[in-house]
């Protein structure tokens, strides 16, 4: 229990979170949305740490999220210069369009 | 250590040949080759008068955590077929005189890395050994049928190569299976062939079973036994006719020789279960091979086919385990080796001379040539197994043999006695008899280097024959060891 | 542990390498300081190590086990750096040393990471850098689409390792792996049920990155679209070093619970094995077909973890089977890079009738393709033997069978190749392929290494025992 | 000299050498009489050895080891010669009209171009066929065997550039293959009961056979015997065998090689008598083929097809005979048999030449006056086949028919009917050759002549035998002793001396030589008095004459039985071998390349794709894992 | 109130603005307005760290998240300028099968992420952990070898994105080998 609420809650709550990003990432077709999502998957992984943090009265799951978020800042700096560049090769990051390399 | 010369010098051979250019290379190659055989010779005699020798064995740690030796001796069944393979390779190499082939020096090498491969097989004594050899034997093989060979050659040696390869996968999974089982008193893990045997042995029937098949697969495969033999025609057909001769004179006693040192004395049980069906295939497969052969137009794949009857009758004589049919498949083994290279030389002399090997456009070339017919005569009675042949020692042998393990198997196999004679003599009628057809026309006589290799094989033919005891003694010798194991 | 800082150091070396304009020099720089790495190594290397104590509050650890996989890494560098030196040298140089090395810094952690933090961070030091050597070709839309796709997917996949070990430190509360595996081993089996669904996402996101079915598309398509030299790369020290981890997580970590996952990994081999070799055994582009390839192999080594025998058995078996194969996919990828370094054609034409045109090549690619077959006495042969040998005695031989199959598949392609060199005839007019030096010291050098693997595997596989 | 009858096949194996290697560069004359001098030495040494087999009487059979040949394991087969009654009678046949024969052969073959080389193989043939009656132990005349077989193919289709002489060796090779195939296996079930093939070892322990085993041994050898000595249903190919050269057809067709199934029975007399059943259907196998062939011989116009099935007919009384256990007998008529069949194909032989290779009687008669010598000597061997008293084939045949007679009344009589069949047909060709006028083409007229020495002196030899031989064997109740009986009594297992009163066996000679000169006469009225001339080819003639002259079509039945299923069933193989199996093998590859083309439809390139499968991968692992 | 605490309460609103605002993010046309749906998810999700008294956490995210990476997702969109018609939408089947996968995902993880009673806790109190003080005490000691690593991350993903980012200028090179 953290402050009346079971961890439980905790879990399923970042759990949705984390299938709400992983069907935005399915359901979208701009580079961009989908991007974010995998943010608001990372998002959640990072309130399910927080909450277990607590939970063990441990802060290295709190630091931990701070190395996520490092890692977010940088994936989404290089993420973002590389749909730029693809944007300005292909005009498009309309992601369904990028098929060339298949079978 | 003459044994490790055994393996060496064929490798070094290889090598040197490798780096000569043009003309010279057959002559080195064959040079070298009948160094290799004066070294088998020599062997030979050593292992005559004294069999215990140091000369004859070779061990050495190679992988010492997995218990892998490169272990190497001789024995009376390795004398026999080191001495056909050393005995051969010059005889192919000669007879490969008369068509040049671009690129010599690889061609000739990779003859003599074969002959090194293959006495290694030959002689090899460690399960893992054995295992490297027998592969390191299929890519020259491959190599020469692939770039020498005839048309399509690309699909069909590939088709060969796969097959072979899977075949012999499943017989590596069977001989780490009956690794892992050794050692369990001392707990030390070895491929030394004995401990395989030993570990053979303490397995029950269902884990000897599954062992017998996936080692059977491989030799079933490269010998090649009835459903598994598709491969070979064509191949044969598309190899060079050196190619074609190592695979049937040498590299089909492989599985042969294997199915006797590393199959049979590991699975007595599954032998007692399954021998039955594995005596069946290859036994119909000689009935079926045979009555191919004689529906046949072109000659070399008349030949193909024979000896696929051939090998089934010697795997039958091994699997009834009896001293009469291993014995005579040894015989057979080594008849059939020198036989069927001198009918593919026939076949390649055929085509080289009348520029086909069509049994119908040719006819009649007796007229032309009167000896060539009386050596074509001479080494197709060795291989109908005629008395006073090589063929019929080991063809009564076997069919003793498996009268011993069945009555009805003997009779069916004995058909080849038949069968064999109905496709001999037809093809030879064919191609010999008869008046003479334009192809004949222009057939003149033989090249000095054929009439040699022909020579040989006629007087090796007779000779065996009549006197066969020198082979047929270690045969009998090497065969009684394996019995021991086999109880 | 040295190799490690030698590295970074490597790496911002090269960075300024750009500002005060020593290019040329760098090459020269790189190959010593990789060496020097290796040298560090075989120092720290022994019984009395003192390295094996944990260090920085036990965040990395550099064992043995982890020297010797770090060696082959380094070795592969080695070797890479050779073959990249031709490709890179005439724009970017240094921007590619740098992340490359960067990405070494990653690979070295991942193999001596003990801590989930060291493990997430070496996952995405490795990771990252690849994108972008993945899109570096600007102009070429084909290297883009092949960084962006990796992108995407790797950071989808990166979601999944952290939300399980987001789920891992829930059940254990700790990022310590000391402390996960005593916790474990205290609770007999009294663990929450969210702890295996932690340990199976931590296995997919693995999988990805080993790219085992059916979590591999990305590969192929990414090692197509990317840069030749750079698909070497990833192929090989990329793998190597996901490798390392995988095998650390599952053998030392979750060994004690293997039964929760060792059905699904064998499900996920069995998929792999087949999918891979079948695919590739109608690929037109050889760097496909390499592709795939890595995926099969990617399977054999899978097996080996999954064997999980006590002892040193899979580790050798996998320590093993990287070196082999990154050494065999080094030459392999250096002759696809020379064939096809005039005309931009990685198909299978573009090797026909090599036997003539360049006899070295074809022979260099013959030794590598029977390598990479796993025909003896070449290193890939023993490979599979190894893993083979693990395998035996466990209760998946089903498995083996199945690598039988379909390594005789397998067989079907890389012999394509070797066909095209020595049966097909060449048409159309080839300019003669020019190779530099450098490269043939290289493929010289893997070609005998390959055959010396073949030949004495014990200096290798006797390592730990 | 019983320690040197390894000289005996030695002499023409080194005949057979010279003329193989050097024949070529020889002159006729002198290949020639290497050949006949290796023949006659070897007789000699034959001669000397037979007598001196007479003369220490106490022990009649002699081993003499050449050297150990095959050995396996308990399986040992030594290269031994055995000498003793038996074989030194089958020495002296084979050597004696060997040499005859080879003497002949000179003259006859003289224009050949082949001449070396019919001398090699000759020469080579009579070395086997001494193997065969030497050896001492059943695979020793397994080699013989076999190797007789091959001379015969050799030379039958001696002629090579003939296809239908080539078709004719082929199919007396390969019929005697069929035989051979029972033979071995015969062999090997002697080796598998009794542990040895050499003969003493296993006939002093033959009794320990059990029934069966021992009429399934006799059964197979016999079956080995009806190849070699061409009894139904295996005799078809020694009328093709006439294909060869004359000489060829005396020496191995009608003297030697045929009889070696009688050798072979007689050696291994004990089985039979041993086993009811199988003695029984020699027997009948004998006394049908008998029968057959003689009624064949009726309609046949080839002067050496006559006398072919002439002998087939007559190797059917020899196995009559053997059947109802007169071995000794039946030796008796192998022996005079041998002469007197020499004696006609070799006059037939030098009427042919006269002819200029004419062999259709339908072209000859009216040679008596061309050919006085070769007409005299045929005449005698005419009437001893015919069974004439006191002419040797009388005796002989006299005696084989009592035993029959003793044994089954019903046998004796078919055995009559056949003898009979043969005294007619004789006597057909003897007319038709002889007398009336000839009906040859001109030129034949003038050519006409009679032979050289070199071929009427062995005629002279044999004849001179076919009517004196009869004394070796004289019946015993003529207070004689029938001396070849006693010589072979000591290798024949169990003895039945005749035990018909003396007046049976008066009746019986009395009906027979009656019956024979009944026939002659009728034969004489057909041919002579009426002049009747056989029908030309493919004149219409009654159904039965048909189907008699068309051999029953036992050849066109073969092809249909044999032959073609044979090669169909090849095709039908090749078929599946090529079309089944092999399509089977190829179908793995393409199989995965179709679901290679398949699987790859799933690398669409499009991420969302791979994100779904990948999610589904997920959500299957973690269900199977928790939920199931 | 009705039994709850404010605490839970607040828990509850939320939980469901999160998800609420999470699922607009995905499902909304515009690029711009999904970009600003995620910050509101985010501000919720530091609502949340602070009633899991992570303050400065909470701090942390909303400057890196809503500050930072969100700017410049912002930036990105306006560069392209994309708006909703521009919005490229996948087809019905295929958004239908991802909603059905996501079904299913949430299905097996409902099953799957049970068992949490059975942890046994070190439950002191209400925590200090979440206090900038400890945080950095065990970020520089324990952590601070990942601390140091993650420059090295950080360089390589700068000189990724300048790589990445800046122009070529020297066309002329073999931009065309592989």
């Amino acid at each position: 229990m953290l402050n009346g609420i079971p961890i439980n809650y905790y879990i399923m709550l970042s759990a949705v979170l984390f299938i709400i990003g992983v069907v935005g990432v399915m359901a979208r077709r701009n580079a961009i949305i989908i991007f974010m999502c995998v943010e608001l998957m990372l998002n959640a992984v990072n309130l399910l740490l927080v909450a277990f943090s607590t939970l063990h009265n441990d802060a290295s799951g709190q630091v931990f999220v701070f190395f996520i978020m490092a890692v977010a800042a940088a994936e989404v700096a290089v993420g973002l210069a590389i749909l730029s560049m693809v944007y300005r090769n292909f005009k498009t990051i309309d992601i369904d369009l990028l098929s060339r390399l298949k079978n | 250590m003459l044994v490790g010369l055994l393996i060496i010098v064929p490798l070094i051979a290889s090598l040197l040949v490798f780096f000569t250019k043009g003309d010279t290379s057959r002559k080195v190659a064959l040079g070298l080759s009948v160094v290799e055989f004066a070294l088998a010779l020599a062997v030979f005699f050593q292992f005559k008068h004294n069999p215990a020798s140091k000369d004859l064995m070779l061990n050495c740690n190679w992988v010492e955590s997995l218990g892998i030796h490169f272990a190497v001796s001789v024995d009376a069944l390795s004398m026999l077929l080191v001495l056909l393979t050393t005995f051969l390779v010059p005889l192919i190499i000669l007879s490969s005189f008369k068509n040049d082939y671009e690129r010599p020096n690889s061609f000739y090498g990779l003859i003599l890395l074969m002959q090194m491969a293959l006495v290694g097989v030959f002689t090899a004594n460690d399960g893992f050994l054995f295992y490297v050899f027998w592969e390191l034997a299929l890519i020259p093989i491959y190599f020469i049928c692939l770039v020498w060979g005839g048309e399509n050659r690309g699909a069909i040696t590939f088709k060969f190569f796969v097959y072979t390869l899977f075949g012999s996968l499943f017989m590596l999974v069977g001989l780490i299976y009956l690794y892992n089982h050794t050692g369990f008193d001392t707990g030390i893990k070895s491929w030394a062939v004995t401990d395989l045997y030993e570990a053979g042995k303490s397995l029950n029937l269902n884990q000897q079973s599954f062992v017998f098949w996936s080692i059977f697969l491989a030799f079933g495969i490269k010998m090649p036994i009835f459903p598994l033999h598709t491969w070979q025609p064509n191949t044969y057909v598309n190899a060079p006719t050196q190619g074609t001769m190592l695979l049937s004179g040498i590299m089909l006693k492989m599985g042969t020789f294997g199915l006797i040192k590393w199959l049979l004395p590991m699975t007595p049980l599954a032998l007692e279960k399954w021998g039955w069906l594995a005596i069946g295939l290859s036994v119909f497969g000689v009935v079926y091979a045979s009555c191919i052969a004689i529906v046949q137009k072109d000659y070399k794949r008349l030949i193909a086919y024979s000896s696929i009857a051939h090998v089934g009758l010697i795997a039958a004589g091994i699997l009834s385990a009896n001293q009469q049919g291993i014995q005579g498949a040894v015989m057979q083994m080594l008849a059939h080796g020198v036989n069927v290279v001198g009918l593919f030389l026939i076949a390649d002399i055929l085509l080289r001379h009348t520029g086909t090997r069509e049994m119908e456009k040719l006819g009649g070339i007796r007229n032309m040539n009167g000896n060539f017919a009386v050596l074509f005569l001479i080494i197709m009675l060795g291989s109908v197994a005629l008395p006073l042949t090589n063929g019929f020692v080991g063809e009564f042998l076997l069919i003793n043999g498996i009268y011993q393990y069945g009555a009805w198997f003997a009779a069916f196999a004995g058909l080849t006695v038949i069968l064999g004679a109905v496709y001999m003599l037809r093809s030879y009628q064919a191609i010999m008899l008869g008046p003479k057809r334009d192809s004949a026309i222009a057939f003149g006589s033989l090249a000095s280097s054929d009439k040699v290799v022909l020579y040989i094989i006629c007087f090796v033919v007779i000779a065996f024959g009549v006197y066969p005891k020198p082979l047929n003694d270690l045969a009998e010798e090497g065969t009684k060891l394996i019995m021991m194991n086999l109880k | 542990m040295k190799g490690l800082f030698i590295i970074s150091g490597l790496g911002i070396l090269a960075m300024l390498a750009e500002i005060f304009k020593f290019k040329k020099a760098l090459f020269p720089m790189v190959l010593i300081g990789v060496l020097g790495a290796y040298v560090s190594i075989f120092m720290e290397w022994g019984p009395d190590n003192h390295m094996s104590i944990p260090l920085f509050d036990n965040m990395i650890r550099f064992d043995d086990v982890a020297l010797a996989f770090s060696g082959v890494i380094l070795a592969t560098a080695f070797f890479w750096f050779i073959l990249a030196n031709d490709y890179f040298e005439h724009d970017h140089i240094t921007d590619h040393f740098a992340l490359v090395l960067f990405a070494l810094v990653g690979a070295l952690m991942l193999t001596s990471f003990s801590n989930m933090t060291t493990l997430f961070l070496g996952v995405e030091i490795l990771s990252i850098p690849m994108y972008v050597l993945a899109a570096s070709r600007k102009r070429d839309l084909a290297s883009n689409e092949a960084g962006f796709k990796y992108l995407i997917m790797g950071s989808f996949a990166s979601g999944f390792l952290l939300f399980g070990i987001a789920l891992i430190y829930g059940a254990t509360g700790s990022f310590d792996l000391m402390a996960i595996r005593s916790y474990i081993s205290q609770s007999g089996g009294e663990l929450p049920v969210f702890f295996y669904a932690g340990v199976l996402m931590i296995l997919v996101a693995m999988c990805f990155k080993v790219s085992a079915a059916p979590f591999h598309f990305w590969a192929p398509d990414v090692y197509e679209g990317s840069p030749t030299v750079i698909t070497a790369l990833m192929s090989t020290i990329v793998k190597t070093a996901a490798f390392a981890a995988f095998m650390h997580l599952f053998l030392v970590v979750f060994g004690k619970v293997s039964d929760s996952w060792s059905m699904v990994l064998a499900v996920i081999i069995a998929l792999s094995l087949i999918i891979s070799n079948v695919t590739a055994a109608t690929q037109q582009s050889v760097k496909r077909m390499l592709a795939y390839s890595s995926i099969s192999h990617a399977a054999f080594m899978l097996m080996a973890i999954l064997a999980n025998n006590r002892g040193f058995g899979s580790v050798n078996a996998i320590l093993y089977y990287s070196l082999a194969y990154s050494i065999g996919s080094i030459a392999a990828f250096t002759v696809l890079y020379n064939v096809s370094k005039n005309n931009d054609n990685v198909n299978i034409e573009a090797f026909n009738g090599l036997g003539k045109r360049h006899p070295l090549l074809a022979v260099c690619m013959v030794i590598a393709m029977l390598s990479l077959a796993g025909i003896p006495v070449t290193a890939g042969f023993f490979a599979k033997y190894f893993v083979f040998t693990t395998m035996i005695g466990t209760p998946y031989k089903w498995l083996i069978i199945l690598a039988i199959l379909t390594s005789a598949v397998g067989v079907y392609y890389y012999f394509k190749v070797i066909i095209a060199m020595y049966f097909k005839k060449a048409e159309g007019q080839h300019e003669p392929i020019q190779i530099e030096t450098s490269h043939v010291v290289l493929l010289v050098l893997t070609t005998l290494f390959t055959i010396a693997l073949g030949l004495v595997p014990n200096y290798v596989i006797e390592i730990f025992s | 000299m019983i320690k040197l009858v390894a000289l005996i096949p030695l002499f023409p194996l080194l005949g057979f050498l010279i003329n193989g290697f050097f024949g070529k560069k020889m002159s006729k004359g002198l290949s020639g009489t290497i050949a006949t001098l290796s023949v006659v030495a070897s007789f000699v040494v034959s001669l000397l050895i037979f007598f001196d087999l007479q003369e220490h009487p106490e022990m009649k059979s002699h081993v003499v080891t050449i050297f150990s040949w095959i050995n396996s394991d308990t399986l040992k087969i030594p290269f031994e010669f055995l000498v003793d009654p038996l074989s030194s009678i089958f020495l002296l046949i084979i050597t004696g009209i060997g040499s005859l024969i080879h003497i002949y052969s000179i003259g006859y073959m003289h224009e050949d171009e082949g001449f070396a080389r019919f001398f090699t193989y000759l020469n080579l043939f009579v070395f086997f066929m001494l193997l065969l009656v030497l050896g001492n132990n059943y695979i020793i005349m397994f080699i013989g065997w076999e190797g007789v077989g091959l001379c015969s193919y050799l030379l039958i289709g001696f002629w090579f550039k003939n296809t239908e002489y080539n078709n004719a060796a082929k199919k007396a090779f390969i019929m005697n293959r069929v035989g051979d195939l029972g033979f071995l296996l015969g062999i090997i079930l002697i080796f598998v009961t009794f542990g040895s093939i050499t003969y003493g070892e296993v006939f002093s322990i033959a009794s320990n056979g059990s029934e069966a085993t021992i009429t399934a041994i006799a059964l197979l050898l016999f079956v080995g015997a009806m190849g070699k000595s061409a009894q139904l249903p295996l005799y078809t190919w020694l009328p093709g065998a006439m294909a060869g050269p004359t000489p060829v057809s005396a020496l191995i067709h009608a003297a030697t090689m045929v009889t070696a199934g009688v050798y072979m029975i007689v050696r291994s007399n004990i089985f039979y008598s041993m086993s009811e059943v199988a003695s029984e259907t020699v027997a009948i196998v004998g006394v049908a083929t008998a029968l057959f062939a003689a009624t064949i011989g009726l309609f046949q116009n080839d002067i050496k097809k006559v006398l072919a099935y002439s002998t087939v007919s007559q190797l059917g009384l020899m196995f009559l005979g053997l059947g109802v256990g007169a071995y000794s007998s039946s030796v008796f008529h192998v022996t005079t048999h041998a002469f007197f069949k020499a004696l006609l194909f070799l006059g037939a032989g030098s009427v042919i030449h006269a002819m200029g290779g004419e062999q259709d009687m339908r072209k000859m008669g009216g040679l008596k006056k061309a050919l006085p010598i070769t007409f005299a000597t045929m005449l005698m061997g005419t009437i001893a086949i015919s069974g004439i008293p006191p002419f040797s084939g009388f005796f002989s045949k006299d005696e084989i028919l009592a035993h029959t007679y003793e044994h089954s009344p019903t046998l004796w009589f078919f055995g009559m009917v056949a003898s009979m069949l043969t005294a007619f047909y004789m006597f057909r060709l003897f007319f038709l050759t002889f007398y009336g006028k000839f009906r040859g083409t001109h030129d034949q007229e003038h050519h006409l002549h009679e032979s050289p020495k070199s071929m009427t002196f062995p005629l002279i030899v044999l004849a001179l035998c076919a009517v004196f031989a009869g004394v070796m064997g004289l019946p015993e109740f003529w207070h004689q002793t029938n001396w070849i009986g006693e010589y072979l009594s000591p290798i024949i297992a169990h003895k039945n001396p005749s035990t018909l009163p003396h007046d049976t066996e008066w009746m019986l000679m009395g009906i027979a030589s009656a019956s024979a000169v009944v026939i002659i006469y009728v034969a004489y009225v057909i041919y002579m008095k009426r002049n009747i001339r056989p029908l030309p080819e493919g004149a219409a003639m009654p159904g039965l004459q048909k189907l008699i002259y068309n051999k029953y079509f036992v050849d066109e039945l073969y092809d249909k039985v044999i032959r073609k299923p044979l090669d169909v069933l090849s095709a039908v193989y090749h078929y599946i071998d090529t079309k089944v199996i092999d399509e089977i093998v190829n179908g793995v590859g393409g199989a995965v390349n179709g679901m290679s083309s398949v699987v790859r439809k799933a690398q669409t390139g499009h991420i969302g794709v791979y994100i779904f499968s990948m999610v589904l991968g997920i959500v299957a692992i973690l269900f199977f894992t928790f939920i199931k | 109130m009705l039994g709850y605490t404010i605490t839970q309460w607040l828990f509850g609103i939320l939980s469901f603005l999160a998800i609420m605002f999470a699922l607009m993010v995905v499902f909304t046309r515009n690029p711009v307005n999904s970009v600003l749906y995620l910050v509101l998810t985010f501000f919720c999700i530091a609502g949340h760290y602070l009633l899991l008294n992570a303050q400065f956490l909470a701090v942390v995210h909303i400057v890196v998240y809503a500050g930072a990476i969100m700017v410049l997702f912002l930036f990105i969109i306006m560069l392209m300028n994309l708006n909703a018609e521009s919005e490229p939408r996948k087809h019905i089947v295929a958004r239908a099968s991802a909603g059905v996968a996501g079904g299913l995902l949430l299905f097996v993880m409902v099953a799957s992420l049970k068992g949490a009673e059975q942890l046994h806790l070190v439950q002191g109190g209400a925590s200090q952990i979440g206090l900038v003080k400890n945080l950095g005490k065990v970020l520089f000691s324990e952590f601070l070898f990942p601390f140091e690593i993650a420059s090295v991350l950080l360089l390589a993903a700068l000189v990724g994105a300048i790589m990445i980012g800046k122009r070529d200028t020297n066309i002329n090179t073999k931009e065309e080998t592989i």
